[in-house]
């Protein structure tokens, strides 16, 4: 899916020694000993239990993988998925015109202006979250403006669902980008001209040539958006309101203040999943679409 | 087959064959790439593998660099069985077809790289460096990176590296390949002259036959992974022995029939005289071939082959003129002409034109 | 040949990526400004200041965390680049069943949330007994980053000719010379590109951070973190615009790095993952 | 801090993950796997108090921004040692840290967490005969002598005193009626902020249904849960960032603590009248933090001139200046009447103390039935 870099068979080989095999073992054992294992640990911890004096010890017990099964968790989690494929569409809208922007009308600023749209998102997550948190509150900057503009009364950005669905796409959306800008790029703009002597007009032209010929590019960007998503705990700690929670949350709240290491992975092989069963349907439904075009 | 038997006579400036090729295999993933090849190549020699591509040439190459292992037989250098020598053992080095030079290295840094791994001192590094450079005319480019050289220059680089290392055989996988065909001409001329020079044995591939027969002392053709013939230009050109030999160096006007009474007979009408061809008996289907710029359309000899035909197509190419005469229903010969100074526009022939085409028997050649 | 633009301007397009820009930006905007406001306000700028800089410059505990992300950084950049490179090498010359398995399986975490990664990372530890430390966010930072070194890597090696070990080794060298002295040498954009980003997401990656960091002083973005949930002190807009520029200025050397040298990978295809076709 | 190479751990993990998952019942004990172990025992005595000496840096772990910066720098400067600052941001995760093993020689925890603390053996003695001021603190008739978390304060030194209560703003709310009802306040609808911290969350709804704070009844719980989702409708969010969601507006009624009020409306707040504090009739909890060395401190000598540093009246003061939290150190406690000299409610008399309102250490059992509900809670 997220199948990185081109890797074509090389034409020819080379003659094998020793070196590339011990190259390939090192790092392996790196991921085996710290990724593998501790997945593996995850997985086998929810059978255990917590001591008197709050360790978390194996065992045999099933009652944490049995407290998932709760109608307030499963609420949690369609309302995670929710606002996971919300956060994943609203990127959608904001990364394609923006991409489509700068790809075919950038011109030789292009390269600066993608630079221009990526750099924020390597810089401080939390901080840029917290400026948006004091701007956006009651008596915060924004809410001045409008109410110094004679905009009405101001608005109660904070704590809301939207708000908590603001910070996941002002997180993510970069994920959304440079995947629709990558294929935009690839795309052929004679294929739009052509678009547009066959179909007359622009918006016909993008929704039957420029929309499918990207459309990797959004399906990339799509899952790169929504795993992060779904996952994250920080938008809805920061900017979420009483009933917000999101699964990432419910981990992190097992692992801090619940003390209740096992039940917090169980929490964690739920999410896992739930993750994979979406994937899977993601997968089948993006290739059977490949295959039938 | 019958490439073996010419391949391994002996050969006429002798010595220990600089290359030997003993029963050499290789099979990729159930198709056998190159099958039992044997092959000597003299000290000395300009030896070419000429075929198409896929003909298991590029991978005979490779064998012999040692970037390839055999499935079977052996690889013999200097007289030295090398087959499970690793690469940087060898006594052989390679002229790359992408020419492979180092980017982050200059021209010098290239070109010493060999005798740097050989541990040479500084002092006769860099004047066999500099030595090496006169002789392929970069003197002046010494410091530049290779990615701002031009493609031939780059080239030049390319041999200068592999030969400072005085290999016992270079190795060229078609190394005029990324050339345009002006400088391509020019680069044979030049690498002829510096195999004379230098006197190393150079083996190399290629797809063409132009660059093979112009450049070689001696040419083998590969077809499948098998040698089809090894020989001179000439024997290869002129006295081709199979019916893919034939085909592919130059044109031939390429006929099958049957063995009869001394001829063949490639239409019911048609028997080509041929001369006596060693296990074949009456009533064989055999093939027979004739070089367009062999056949004559006028001023024919007595001991001549002749047959009468019709012009079908007349095409003007500048230097010749190119014929197709019918002669049989369904069988056509290529006819070449030169466009001599005397001749004018007039003079050709123009279709419908009955005409006799005729050539010497000896020009018939009988494949298998 | 450069691409042709369509010439009209899809106005509604050109809006959005105004609009994006003013939202990326504007609280970038507004920290730098307030860094230098010289009252704790983040909504009246009352005059310029430089007291919250000063604040910082003698706020230990602050400074302590900024030095241990740098190091962080630091380390897990330098173990992610090896161990990537030796696993981008070994994927690319082994060809075989066992070679594609590890090849998925190193790229799991790039697909994994980072808070199962951080879990997870956390468990192991304290099950073995590796007291929580630098140490162990420097182990679970390595982990999460081989993936993009890797990716990068394989970009760049895709595009170099095998044909040129392969001269390196006729010319005398052993494979692992060969390696040495021109691989590894050809892959100094890419891997001086990858560097600069695994350096810059090390840097600000929190969630990771939080679930692995023990007693040593705090990794920058943890602190921030507690003190953006239990009440602010406007020194975290100063280190904020500070980290800001530092995390600004690595990106835009990775992105001229990798375009002026990285013809096998595009700064794009380095974040994304790049794109299956 | 160097990945160190050729770990020694997967051996054993491997064979301790195959075991612990798959044994039935049985419980291996492999040395050096963390989750195959018995229980830890309960009740050691504390190891023997150290000196009053400097013995190396001050690891020292709090919550953040909780100390008066230029006292730290003053201790930093009279003694000529180094503070390495680490924090927390819940008594669990405080707990969590200690219990990975990590070292500190200084921890703050609030008084049930002293108490679990120094059952577990996690704590070291303090004798007051090392410190210079410990008649600050432990004089004559003195709460502190003997409180209920640590018996003939053993391991313990107070820090602060602290009661939460609902801080509102005038100008927004007229109505408030004196109760924990006031945080399901109809002009503040939307505008309501209850604490982000399961103690203070359930011990809000248990003293407004009659229960005791501490409760651990299923049927009390139940009725808790109810409660406080009832309570969702009126609320904006759950946080424990108190100060600035009045600071920005975006609370109108907020359950807060006692000191964090006194530092908004003195501290921060434009027009001060603009908020109020009440301490609810139905009572309110009362709390104390405390200073601590752990049994695994590499410097407790340190530690010990800490404290005895901070208990200096005039360092007390410093303190409680610049965090609006009374310190009950003799001679500091005028200076915080007067600091809260406008509004009374937030102060907090030694005498309050003696109240039955405090968070008492529970069993697991009881704290993971609280947790489930605290969870359902904020989850739904």
């Amino acid at each position: 899916m997220v199948a990185l870099g081109p890797a074509p068979a090389p034409r020819r080989s080379a003659q094998r020694t020793w070196l590339w095999g011990a190259l390939l073992a090192v790092p392996t054992a790196w991921m085996v000993a710290f990724f593998v294992i501790s997945m593996v640990i995850v997985v086998l911890l929810p059978f255990g239990r917590t001591t008197n004096d709050g360790f978390p010890v194996f065992s045999t017990s099933l009652d944490n993988y049995r407290a998932l099964w709760n109608d307030v968790y499963l609420e949690l989690f369609v309302r995670s998925v929710l606002y996971a494929l919300a956060t994943v569409v609203l990127s959608a809208l904001i990364a394609y015109p923006t991409a489509y922007a700068i790809a075919l009308h950038g011109g030789r600023y292009k390269n600066a202006l993608i630079a221009a749209v990526v750099v924020p998102f390597f810089a401080s997550y939390l901080i840029r979250m917290y400026a948006w948190k004091a701007l956006l509150s009651d008596d915060g900057l924004v809410n001045s403006g409008l109410r110094g503009s004679g905009l009405g009364d101001g608005i109660a950005f904070l704590n809301t669902p939207w708000a908590v669905i603001g910070g996941l796409v002002y997180g993510f959306v970069v994920f959304m980008i440079l995947p629709i800008y990558a294929s935009l790029e690839r795309l052929d703009v004679s294929l739009v001209e052509a678009g547009k002597d066959l179909y007359h007009g622009p918006v016909r032209t993008f929704f039957s040539v420029t929309l499918p010929a990207t459309r990797y590019g959004l399906y990339g960007g799509a899952l790169l958006v929504f795993l992060p998503a779904l996952g994250d705990f920080v938008s809805a700690q920061l900017l979420g309101g009483a009933g917000t929670y999101m699964m990432g949350n419910l981990v992190q709240q097992q692992f801090n203040e619940g003390q209740n290491w096992p039940l917090g992975s169980a929490m964690t092989v739920g999410m896992m999943a739930a993750l994979t069963a979406l994937m899977v349907a993601y997968l089948r439904a993006t290739s059977t679409q490949a295959r039938e075009t | 087959m019958t490439a073996t038997t010419t391949a391994s006579k002996p050969l006429s400036r002798a010595g220990t064959p600089s290359v030997s090729l003993r029963g050499l295999t290789k099979v990729f993933g159930g198709t056998t790439v190159v099958d039992h090849l044997d092959l000597d190549v003299a000290g000395g020699e300009f030896f070419s593998l000429l075929g198409p591509s896929g003909c298991g040439k590029t991978t005979t190459l490779r064998m012999i660099a040692g970037f390839s292992d055999p499935t079977d037989g052996s690889v013999l250098v200097g007289g030295e069985d090398v087959t499970s020598t690793p690469p940087h053992k060898r006594d052989v080095n390679t002229v790359f077809q992408s020419y492979a030079l180092f980017e982050h290295l200059d021209v010098r840094g290239n070109v010493g790289f060999g005798l740097r791994r050989k541990g040479l001192d500084r002092r006769t590094l860099d004047r066999r460096v500099s030595e090496m450079l006169e002789l392929v005319e970069l003197a002046d480019k010494g410091r530049e990176k290779p990615s701002r050289l031009s493609g031939g220059q780059r080239q030049r680089v390319a041999l200068a590296r592999a030969l400072i290392n005085e290999p016992k055989v270079l190795l060229l996988d078609e190394p005029l390949a990324a050339l345009d065909l002006q400088l391509r001409h020019a680069m044979q001329a030049e690498l002829k002259a510096l195999q004379r020079e230098v006197g190393i044995t150079f083996l190399f591939v290629t797809h063409d036959q132009d660059e093979a027969l112009s450049m070689s002392d001696r040419v083998a053709i590969m077809n499948n992974g098998v040698l089809e013939q090894c020989g001179t230009p000439e024997d290869v050109y002129e006295r081709p022995t199979s019916v893919f030999a034939a085909g592919f160096i130059g044109t031939s006007n390429l006929m099958s029939g049957v063995w009869s009474h001394g001829s063949v007979v490639v239409a019911p009408s048609v028997a080509i005289p041929a001369p006596a061809h060693h296990g074949s008996a009456e009533g064989d289907t055999v093939s027979v071939a004739v070089r367009p710029e062999k056949i004559w359309l006028g001023d024919h000899t007595d001991e001549m082959f002749r047959l009468p035909g019709t012009i079908e197509a007349t095409t003007y190419h500048g230097a010749t003129t190119r014929y197709r005469v019918a002669i049989a229903p369904g069988l056509a010969l290529t006819v070449l002409e030169q466009n001599l100074p005397r001749m004018r526009a007039e003079d050709r022939w123009d279709p419908g034109d009955r005409v006799e085409v005729g050539w010497l028997p000896e020009h018939t050649v009988v494949l298998t | 040949m450069p691409r042709r633009s369509l010439e009209r301007r899809p106005r509604t397009a050109v809006a959005v990526t105004v609009l994006l820009f003013a939202w990326l930006y504007l609280p970038i905007l507004a920290v730098t400004l307030f860094s230098f406001n010289d009252k704790k306000s983040l909504s009246a700028f009352s005059g310029f200041s430089l007291r919250w800089y000063h604040d910082l410059a003698h706020d230990q505990a602050l400074l302590e965390s900024l030095v241990a992300s740098l190091q962080i950084a630091t380390l897990a950049t330098l173990g992610s680049l090896v161990l990537g490179t030796m696993l981008a090498l070994g994927l690319e010359r082994v060809r075989s069943r066992r070679g594609r398995v590890i090849g998925a399986v190193t790229l799991l975490p790039l697909v994994t949330p980072e808070i199962v990664t951080g879990v997870a990372a956390l468990l192991l530890f304290t099950g073995i007994g590796l007291k929580l430390s630098l140490t162990t966010v420097v182990l679970a930072e390595i982990t999460f980053s081989i993936a993009y070194v890797t990716v990068i890597v394989r970009g760049r090696l895709a595009g170099l000719s095998t044909e040129v070990e392969e001269a390196a080794r006729d010319l005398g060298c052993t494979p692992w010379q060969a390696l040495r002295l021109v691989t590894l040498p050809a892959l100094v954009p890419a891997l001086l590109g990858a560097g600069l980003l695994v350096f810059a997401l090390v840097f600000d990656d929190f969630v990771l951070a939080f679930f692995t960091t023990g007693v040593d002083p705090q990794p920058l973005p943890v602190r921030v973190y507690s003190s953006i949930r239990f009440g602010v002190s406007p020194a975290i807009n100063a280190i904020g615009t500070l980290m800001l520029l530092v995390s600004a200025l690595l990106i835009v050397a990775a992105l001229v790095l990798l375009r002026l040298f990285g013809r096998g990978t595009s700064s794009l295809e380095l974040i994304t993952g790049g794109e299956r076709r | 801090m160097t990945p160190a190479p050729g770990h020694d751990h997967p051996r054993c993990t491997r064979r301790g993950l195959l075991t612990g998952g798959l044994a039935v019942g049985a419980s291996l004990s492999l040395p050096g796997c963390a989750y195959i172990r018995d229980d830890a025992p309960t009740d050691t005595p504390p190891p023997p108090s150290a000196k009053a000496e400097i013995d190396g840096d001050l690891v020292y772990f709090n919550w953040a921004d909780y100390l008066a910066p230029s006292v730290l720098k003053g201790f930093q400067k009279e003694y000529g040692v180094r503070v390495i600052e680490s924090n927390y941001d819940s008594m669990e995760g405080m707990y969590a840290k200690l219990a990975a093993g990590n070292r500190y020689d200084i921890v703050f925890p609030i008084a049930k967490w002293v108490q679990r603390l120094r059952k577990e053996g996690k704590l070291r003695a303090i004798e007051p005969d090392e410190l210079q001021n410990a008649d600050q603190v432990f004089y004559s008739g003195s709460y502190f002598n003997d409180p209920w978390y640590d018996e003939g304060s053993q391991v313990s030194v107070p820090f602060t005193v602290y009661k939460t209560g609902i801080g509102w703003r005038t100008d927004k709310v007229s109505s408030m009626t004196g109760s924990w009802e006031d945080l399901w306040n109809e002009e503040a609808r939307g505008r309501v902020f209850t604490l982000d911290d399961q103690d203070e969350a359930l011990a809000m709804a248990a003293l407004l249904l009659g229960y005791d704070v501490n409760t651990s009844k299923p049927s009390e719980l139940e009725e808790i849960k109810k409660l406080l989702i009832s309570q969702k409708q009126y609320l904006r969010a759950y946080s424990s960032d108190d100060i600035n969601n009045m600071v920005a507006g975006d609370a109108w009624v907020h359950h807060m603590w006692s000191g964090d009020f006194l530092y908004l409306r003195q501290g921060l707040a434009e027009d001060p009248d603009a908020f109020d504090f009440e301490a609810p009739r139905e009572g309110v909890p009362i709390n104390s933090d405390a200073y601590a060395i752990p049994t695994d401190a590499e410097h407790p000598g340190t530690a010990m001139v800490f404290i005895d540093y901070l208990l200096r009246p005039e360092n007390a003061i410093k303190n409680m200046n610049y965090l609006y939290y009374p310190f009950p150190v003799r001679d500091a406690l005028p200076a915080f009447a007067e600091l809260a000299d406008a509004v009374p409610a937030c102060n907090v008399e030694v005498s309050d103390l003696e109240n039955e309102n405090v968070f008492r250490l529970l069993g697991s059992d009881e704290v993971q039935r609280r947790a489930a509900v605290w969870t359902e809670v904020k989850a739904s």
